[in-house]
């Protein structure tokens, strides 16, 4: 391709490094008001600890709300990084290498991210820690049969590994960045971070095997997690919850969440830093048509509970589906079905595929499409429950308003600090797909 | 009792009085334990051991129906109303009211010490030997001008030692005793003096009929002695050998006594004496009459069917269907009375309403004159007009005024607030701020039931007895210590009573009874077993009556209506506040009524075709107007109402009476004209036409259930009659489960409720919230439905192919301490958990508050503490000791309250043995008029509820879900034929 | 530097363990809370024998043991003046007789003593005293050696693992264990 | 280890590399190491290393962690069993979860200390031996061997045309 004919393993260093500069004032325009939202968060949840959960619009019988969708918004996002690093590098698909930094550090901070929501929707959040099976006076242990603890579990091991696949895609890189820079606090930080790396055949040797096993370990994860995200909902009995459909549909709407974001975070990243020669209308192509596909899974699950709960016969089952399409919510659950169904459709057009200004566009509907789906899937199914008696309706207060929005900023602050200090593109494995210097080549 | 600078009572002080061991009533989450102190007793009290409650009978006076109560004490504390066994009035069930009377006693706002304005602009509190002196000086002051015939002491029914009290103090000074009720049921005393020749008013034996025919009546809410009739309604109209009783009730409205009739025959307002010689016509036409009619054929025959008919909007087949099934079944009865026949011509209803009973032969034991009730006594309304009038003329010097509340529940037509202005002394012994006391000079606050001694006769065979329970939350004094108390002060009055405190006084009464029974043994085993017993109780005979011939000559009309507006107007009595005495308490306040499930406030029903018209709908509000003035209530529109009817509850729009009650709703007795009913001279209650409007305003109905039917759930299920009949095939399906079924050793909890005894009445509602720590949480937090009530009525209505169209259908929701309990497994922490005898654990302190467990609830029967609720003290005295106060972010729910169950077993063990069937009660079967709810072991093939439970009618609600309910509902049994 | 964080790091997490292990197993201090009157157990139960239940007196009929009333220690203290001797207790020196008349003081002021509470338990917590001394333990295996105390102190932490400790080692048979390891059985 | 010493040739493009290190193996030179920027598969071929370790340390952990998994629920749930929803004190399906999520991460953590320890990372820093640009664009061979036989190896790497030779300073 033409554009890797100018690139050599110099100048991708000098490019990528120098995305590591000194902090511009744009930066700072961006991150500083990160801060503040991240404060105003921190301060609702202080309110919301001290005053009781009832600051929430949580009602009966809605006791989950947009908490629990951020929860799963955030961990859906988190999934295309582990995606794109993990099972596209199982199946060696190139367009992956430009992007996959990036989609990993939005896996690790969107799961930073989602992991605080469960503490935050507790009633008790200062006992969070009784969800773990530490040995303790009560001589009580925790139900391993719970939905909830699966996720502790998948959760946790979801961060641990995803971190830790991060920062091993980063060794080499850091090194790099270490041999580069000259100010010695910065010196220093990098030289710990890079574990000394030198680059030696026998580092490298035992790098890559590794890294194929964190890969072949990271892809059945990725799938368990989402998986057991949504058997939070399929393992009860509620109509609209209790459903077969929910770990595929919940893995497919996670991986189309997620590669929504990272076009949503690549799009201005690529025109800030001039990285038009790395990520390439070839990967962006790549990722449209896994949307396509995703989009279509998506769409497919919609359908097919309306079919599902029709012909199940169940009243409830199928007064839900009904009630969702027609009901006070209806609203939310068409914005869920034209964002996420019928705006990416445009992308069976080559030409909208390779157009990052309609791809930015449609992944921010994504991104909104996305978080109504999960609001829709837990709030409309936990408002018309069996018992017509405690149908109620719920409506979220300014506070859970502010923790989203915090939760936002979280991420961005993350972001942000991830932009100035690590290599968002990844160094060592960009010039895996150039071509290998050769003297016989240059002769 | 010293008092902080704010005017709260002292913790401390009430502890160093009574002596409580500890008391801090703790909540489900505390870090480190404050600083605790234990407050010994300085002299134990006998019989009183820290941690083991004791039980005092005594009488319940929140209505006139004067049922027996035992009132659980715990160091010293009242926390608990439970009906009294003994009592044949209530024979162990209670009403919401009743219940709630613990906080009448905890109210926060009840008057906290003597209270007078004689030196001072505002009512300011004063000691009780200076308010006494003050009482008497004033008593001297108007001796001394001699004008002793110009004080009245204004109260309400009140029988026994202190009506005997005040009746010989009001003759010592020259004064008067009046007797007001607000439902002094007059009409039915002259309609039986015209009918029968007794101005009295009847008990009455619906458990021995098996057809119930009620113009207006509304015996499960407030008429006459609602707990006892409720029970009776239950065991005539319950399912027994496979046949069930028959009601058939006739008003205007769908109260929450017509939607537990088979038949709710909407009828024109002030037309049911027409209604009733109707269908006694068609008895003697049609020859059913055993007695042929008597001497009112004559009489009858003016009212064939089809005239009855076009005055009464009822269709003639009904009418002679009515008659067909009155005639025909073995024993049935017609009762009648209630606002909605209280017109004009309320006398003549009622007499109309004996005729139907004459001729069908029913004057005989189901109305029982042998034994009458005492509100039979009270002064008439025109007693209260005349005082009105003598008082505007400035004619009354002073007006003590006793547990009545005139300034509210009298009409504005009679001005009696303005009246009383003309009263120079006002005093009021009122332990309450309510809007007469308000207005007093003198306050001298009552005791309430619960702390003072006294006795009350509600019939004539029982005399129940009040004994104090705990001693007084405030510092306040009973009345007739106050009595006493002056009257030795009174220079003239000296002597002239040998008792200094008024529990002399009753007991030397009380040695009168012991006289006149026989056999009693000596006066202190007498008195004794009567405390014991929460009374003394006679059989009197049953008395026969005849019809007097008078009667054939009467004239029968319509009732007359003032005003020129469209709608009918009723205002009708509640269950909950009776009239408005109850708006204080905010158990009553949050109990959701039966019919709206409305809370916390004041609506109008309106038909939906009346909406449609007017232009309203659920919320919006609607501007009533009669010539005597205009409300501005909210819209429930609800299809038990005629078209040309509207009708809103009394007991709400206080102006005053407490933080619970004030400024909350609207008072419809205020737009009510002073029209009486012609023949007793009572008040007419279904007077006025009112226009209504909408207006620009609308609101959320708050209310606890939003949807009106069951969306083809099947959670309360019914039966026809005919099915019930030919029995039911029981299928004994197994259906292949992945786990094997679970065992249990000894017991296992479980509960069956019977769908056709259950009246929504919501008795066990409020016991629930009394015996389990529940929170109210206010009219803002049920909107958002965070209603923290463990047990709820569910109403539907049910389509049918009855005459209304509809049939009501209530079911009470609780845990179902289901056996594959869904709630259990999703929880991480185990804080909810089978326990190993079939009650579905929750263990508070160590829920973290995911809230998972409620999600998945089938039932949708867990509440979460959303905040930390509290309790304003002096409330939080009420809190049962044996229940955790739960905090904030814990999740709660019903345990079939196993505090009772581990006492029981306690008990038991220390005995060596298992609990025995019916030896407790849990707290909602205890306090269920209807006895639709039974509670026991499972385990136990031979316990009630192991009977029950294998009932043919038996099911679980959504048992298609597989949780194994440990409650069977008993269908209720629609009566598809007569 | 790094080695400076190898050195410090062992340290530190010597004293994370053994703080782990203090709260994990904290036994209570031996400091009682200072009650109105220095009243000894030591006297009292320890050297004039009297038995507990002589003044706990509910405690095999309720579920709380009961704290003696006024009246009842001027049952004794009517007799009992006490001698003018200096007392050391826990180290504070009192004189019997002084402490004496302050309970006939608030005996003639008809004031109860505002005893603290030493041993508490959370509200949810509904411990009986009445099953376990009807089962035939002793005061002691809870309450620690009172006899020789002079102000009561928590002989033991009695947090939920000395509770199931004791009902897991005592339990007769098999149904009996369920039950004493049910949560309802003390928590509702 | 005074008699040895370290020499290190920079080149920049891998045939040269590849051929370099070709010849110092001919010349008898086994104890060598190749930098390079990116991992290399003709690299890896000629400089011949035992297969790596690692996949033991994954399998090892990743079977520990399961045995955790059946270990922490079984054990946990009998420890004090509570039955809920009528659902045996040990029922797998649920437990399957755990199991599956622990035999990952400890799979995963035991990856990571595999390539920890058997790359040598964190033995030493970044020396003498070690130039910045084998991070950026340059390839290098270093030779450890006898301190007599240093020149010969210098003049290998020179003849393939070495851009920079280092001595290490012992």
């Amino acid at each position: 391709m033409s554009e890797q004919n100018t690139l050599t393993y110099a100048r991708v260093n000098d490019d990528i490094i120098r995305m590591l500069d000194k902090p511009t004032f744009k930066w700072w325009a961006l991150f500083l008001p990160t801060l503040l939202f991240v404060g105003f968060g921190l301060f609702c949840f202080i309110y919301q600890v001290y005053t009781g959960l009832g600051v929430a619009g949580y009602r009966h019988p809605v006791f989950w709300g947009v908490y629990i969708t951020d929860f799963v918004f955030w961990v859906g996002i988190a999934h295309s990084g582990t995606l794109i690093s993990a099972i596209l590098f199982l199946f060696r698909a190139n367009f992956r290498m430009s992007i996959y930094r990036i989609a990993e550090g939005m896996t690790v901070f969107a799961v930073l991210t989602a992991g605080l929501f469960p503490i935050i929707h507790l009633g008790r959040p200062w006992n969070f820690y009784w969800l773990f099976p530490y040995p303790n006076q009560r001589e009580l242990w925790v139900n391993f049969k719970s939905p909830l603890l699966w996720d502790v579990f998948a959760v946790s091991t979801y961060l641990t590994v995803s971190s830790v696949f991060f920062f091993i895609g980063l060794i080499p890189d850091i090194a790099a960045v270490r041999d580069r820079v000259k100010e010695v606090p910065r010196k220093i930080m990098y030289s710990v971070l890079s574990l000394g790396w030198k680059g030696s055949n026998w580092e490298w040797l035992h790098y890559t095997r590794a890294y194929l096993f964190f890969a072949a370990f990271a892809t059945p994860l990725v799938l368990s997690v989402h998986s057991v995200v949504s058997w939070d909902f399929a393992m009860s009995n509620l109509p609209g919850w209790h459903t077969t459909i929910f770990a595929p549909y919940f893995v497919a709407g996670a991986i189309f969440s997620g590669l929504g974001m990272v076009i949503t975070l690549t799009v201005p990243i690529r025109k800030i830093f001039h990285l038009e020669d790395y990520i390439t209308l070839d990967n962006y192509d790549g990722m449209a048509k896994l949307i396509m596909l995703t989009s279509g899974i998506v769409g497919y699950a919609y359908g097919i509970e309306f079919f599902m709960a029709w012909y199940s016969g169940v009243p409830a089952e199928w007064y839900q589906f009904y009630y969702r399409a027609t009901g006070e919510y209806a609203l939310f659950y068409w914005i869920m079905v034209v964002c996420n169904v019928v705006i990416p459709l445009p992308l069976w057009f080559k030409r909208v595929r390779r157009n990052i200004l309609a791809l930015f566009i449609i992944s921010i509907f994504i991104n909104i499409g996305m978080w109504f789906e999960r609001f829709n899937i837990i709030v409309i199914s936990l408002s018309r429950g069996f018992d017509p008696a405690a149908w109620g309706i719920y409506t979220p207060s300014w506070v859970e308003i502010g923790i989203t929005v915090g939760s936002f900023a979280w991420f961005f602050m993350f972001f942000l600090i991830f932009l100035k200090t690590l290599p968002s593109v990844s160094i060592a494995e960009m010039k895996e797909i150039l071509p290998v210097p050769k003297k016989e080549a240059k002769t | 009792m010293s008092k902080d600078k704010k005017g709260g009572l002292k913790r401390r002080d009430f502890l160093k009085i009574i002596g409580v061991a500890t008391g801090t009533a703790a909540v489900a989450s505390s870090c480190s334990p404050p600083v605790e102190q234990i407050i010994p007793y300085v002299i134990p009290p006998e019989g009183i051991i820290p941690g083991v409650p004791n039980y005092y009978a005594s009488t319940c006076r929140e209505c006139p129906a004067g049922c027996g109560v035992i009132v659980k004490n715990r160091e010293g504390r009242a926390i608990k109303i439970e009906g009294n066994p003994e009592s044949p009035i209530n024979s162990g069930s209670s009403c919401a009211m009743g219940q709630a009377a613990l906080q009448g006693l905890y109210n926060p706002d009840r008057v906290r010490s003597p209270l007078s304005n004689i030196d001072a602009e505002k009512l300011r509190p004063l000691g009780w030997a200076d308010a006494e002196k003050a009482l008497t000086q004033k008593i001297e002051e108007l001796r001394g001008t001699g004008k002793t015939g110009n004080i009245v002491f204004l109260s309400n029914n009140i029988t026994g030692s202190l009506g005997n009290l005040v009746d010989q103090w009001m003759e010592a000074l020259g004064g008067k005793h009046i007797q007001y009720e607000t439902y002094a049921h007059e009409p039915l005393k002259e309609a039986n003096k015209i009918s029968f020749g007794i101005e009295k008013i009847p008990t009455y034996h619906i458990e021995k009929t098996d057809y119930l025919l009620s113009f207006g009546a509304d015996f499960i809410e407030t008429w006459l002695s609602p707990v006892e009739y409720t029970k009776q309604f239950s065991q005539m109209h319950g399912v027994k050998d496979k046949s069930v009783g028959r009601f058939v009730h006739v008003e205007p409205r769908a109260s929450l006594t017509a939607s537990n009739a088979d038949e709710w025959i909407s009828v024109k307002p002030g037309t049911e004496a027409i209604l009733a010689l109707g269908i006694a016509n068609e008895i003697v036409k049609s020859g059913n009459s055993p007695n042929g009619g008597g001497g009112l054929r004559g009489l009858l025959s003016q009212y064939p069917a089809d005239k009855a008919s076009e005055i009464t909007d009822v269709p003639q087949e009904v009418i002679s269907q009515i008659a067909k099934e009155f005639s025909s079944r073995k024993r049935s009865l017609a009762i009648g009375g209630g606002v909605s026949v209280t017109g004009t011509n309320a006398t003549e209803t009622l007499v109309a309403i004996n005729i139907l009973n004459y001729v069908a032969g029913n004057i005989g034991d189901t109305v029982d004159f042998g034994d009458t009730l005492s509100i039979s006594t009270a002064d008439s309304f025109q007693d209260i007009t005349s005082l009105v009038s003598s008082m505007e003329n400035g004619d009354i010097d002073i007006l003590f005024v006793y547990d009545v509340n005139p300034v509210f529940t009298l009409p504005k037509q009679l001005n009696f607030k303005e009246a009383l202005g003309k009263v120079p002394f006002v005093v009021s012994f009122s332990s309450f701020m309510d809007e007469t006391t308000e207005l007093a000079n003198l306050v001298l606050p009552n005791n309430t039931t619960i702390e003072s001694w006294g006795d009350y006769s509600p019939r004539e065979s029982v005399h129940a007895l009040i004994q104090p329970v705990m001693s007084p939350v405030f510092n306040t004094k009973s009345t007739g210590d106050v009595i006493l108390s002056v009257s030795g002060q009174v220079e003239e009055l000296n002597g002239k009573f040998t008792q200094t405190t008024f529990y002399d006084y009753l007991q030397d009464s009380w040695k009168e009874k012991w006289a006149g029974a026989s056999g009693a043994g000596d006066f202190d085993t007498f008195w004794k077993q009567s405390l014991e017993k929460g009374g003394y109780y006679k059989d009197l005979p049953s008395k026969t009556v005849s019809v007097s011939p008078a009667v054939a000559s009467l004239k029968f009309s319509e009732a007359e209506f003032i005003g020129e507006g469209d709608f009918y107007f009723i205002a009708y009595p509640s269950y909950k506040y009776y009239d408005g005495k109850g708006a204080n308490k905010p158990w009553l306040q949050e109990l959701p009524e039966a019919i709206t499930t409305g809370v916390w406030s004041s609506w109008v029903e309106v038909h939906p075709d009346t909406a449609k018209k007017l232009g309203v709908e659920l919320g919006d509000f609607l501007s009533l107007e009669s010539p005597q003035g205009v409300i501005e209530t909210q819209v429930y529109v609800y299809q038990g109402i005629r078209p040309d009817t509207l009708s809103v509850m009394i007991g709400q729009g206080h102006t005053s009476y407490g933080r619970y009650a004030k400024d909350r709703g609207v008072n419809p007795i205020d737009i009510l004209p002073l029209a009486t009913d012609t023949k007793s001279g009572g008040f007419a209650w279904l007077s006025t036409k009112v226009s209504a409007a909408k207006i620009n305003k609308s609101e959320q109905f708050v209310q606890t259930q939003y949807t009106t039917t069951q969306h083809d759930r099947d959670i309360a299920q019914a039966i026809s009659l005919t099915e019930l009949e030919k029995g039911i095939h029981h299928e004994e399906h197994h259906e292949a489960d992945f786990y094997p079924p679970r065992e249990y050793d000894r017991y296992r909890w479980g509960m069956a409720i019977d769908l056709q005894k259950c009246v929504g009445c919501g008795s066990c509602v409020t016991a629930c919230y009394a015996e389990n720590n529940i929170a109210f949480v206010g009219k803002e937090m049920v909107a958002k439905r965070r209603d923290m009530a463990w047990i709820r009525i569910e109403r539907y209505f049910e389509e049918s192919n009855n005459n209304a169209g509809f049939q009501t259908r209530f079911l009470p929701m609780l845990c179902q301490q289901c056996g594959n309990a869904p709630c259990e497994p999703v929880c991480p922490v185990y804080a909810t958990y089978h326990n190993p005898e079939g009650l579905n654990g929750m263990v508070y302190n160590r829920c973290v508050g995911t809230r998972y467990c409620a999600n998945n609830c089938t039932y949708k029967v867990r509440k979460f503490n959303w905040f930390t609720y509290k309790w304003p003290e002096p409330l939080d005295w009420q809190l049962n000791p044996d229940v955790s106060v739960r905090s904030k972010g814990v999740m709660e729910k019903c345990t079939f309250c196993v505090q009772r169950i581990n006492h029981s077993k306690d008990l038991a063990k220390d005995e060596g043995r298992d609990v025995s069937d019916g030896e407790f009660k849990v707290a909602c079967e205890q306090a269920c008029p209807a006895e639709a709810i039974v509670f026991g072991n499972l385990e136990d093939k031979e316990s009630k509820v192991s009977k029950q439970s294998h009932d043919d009618r038996g099911y679980n609600v959504l048992a298609e879900i597989n949780t194994q309910p440990g409650i069977t509902y008993l269908k209720k049994v629609t009566q598809d034929k007569a | 530097m790094k080695k400076g964080i190898k050195i410090l790091s062992v340290p530190l997490l010597a004293i994370f363990i053994l703080l782990g292990f203090y709260f994990y197993n904290a036994e209570s201090s031996d400091q009682g809370p200072k009650q109105p009157i220095p009243f000894s157990h030591k006297i009292h139960a320890g050297d004039d024998q009297i038995p507990c239940e002589y003044c706990h007196s509910f405690v095999d009929v309720s579920p709380n043991p009961g704290i003696p009333s006024v009246k009842k220690c001027m049952g004794c203290h009517q007799h009992i003046v006490g001698r003018d001797v200096d007392y050391d207790f826990d180290g504070t020196t009192i004189n019997i007789k002084n402490e004496i008349a302050k309970v006939r003081e608030y005996w003639a002021n008809k004031e109860p003593i505002p005893w603290i509470k030493v041993n508490s338990q959370p509200g949810y917590l509904h411990f009986t005293h009445k099953r376990h001394i009807q089962r035939g333990f002793e005061c002691a295996q809870c309450h620690g050696d009172v006899a020789s105390m002079d102000q009561v102190y928590p002989a033991y932490n009695m947090n939920m693992g000395f509770c199931i400790s004791c009902h897991t080692e005592n339990a007769k048979d098999q149904e009996e264990l369920t039950h004493l390891k049910d949560c309802l059985t003390c928590h509702y | 280890m005074s008699d040895k010493q370290g020499v290190l040739g920079i080149f920049s493009y891998v045939d040269v590399t590849i051929e370099t290190v070709k010849k110092l193996k001919d010349a008898g030179f086994n104890n060598l190491r190749v930098f390079s920027p990116v991992p290399n598969h003709e690299i890896e071929e000629v400089m011949d290393e035992p297969e790596s370790i690692v996949r033991f340390f994954t399998l090892g952990g990743a079977m520990l962690g399961a045995a955790c998994g059946v270990g922490f629920t079984v054990l946990m749930s009998t420890d004090w069993p509570i039955s809920v929803s009528a659902k045996p004190i040990v029922s797998l399906p649920p437990f399957m979860v755990i199991i599956f999520e622990l035999t990952i991460l400890m799979g995963a953590l035991a990856t990571l200390l595999g390539l920890l320890i058997n790359s040598r990372l964190r033995r030493n820093a970044p020396i003498t031996m070690y130039d910045t640009r084998f991070s950026e664009d340059k390839f290098g061979v270093m030779i450890t061997c006898e301190k007599e036989n240093v020149k010969d190896a210098e003049e290998i790497l020179t003849s393939q045309g070495a851009e920079d030779i280092k001595f290490d300073g012992v």
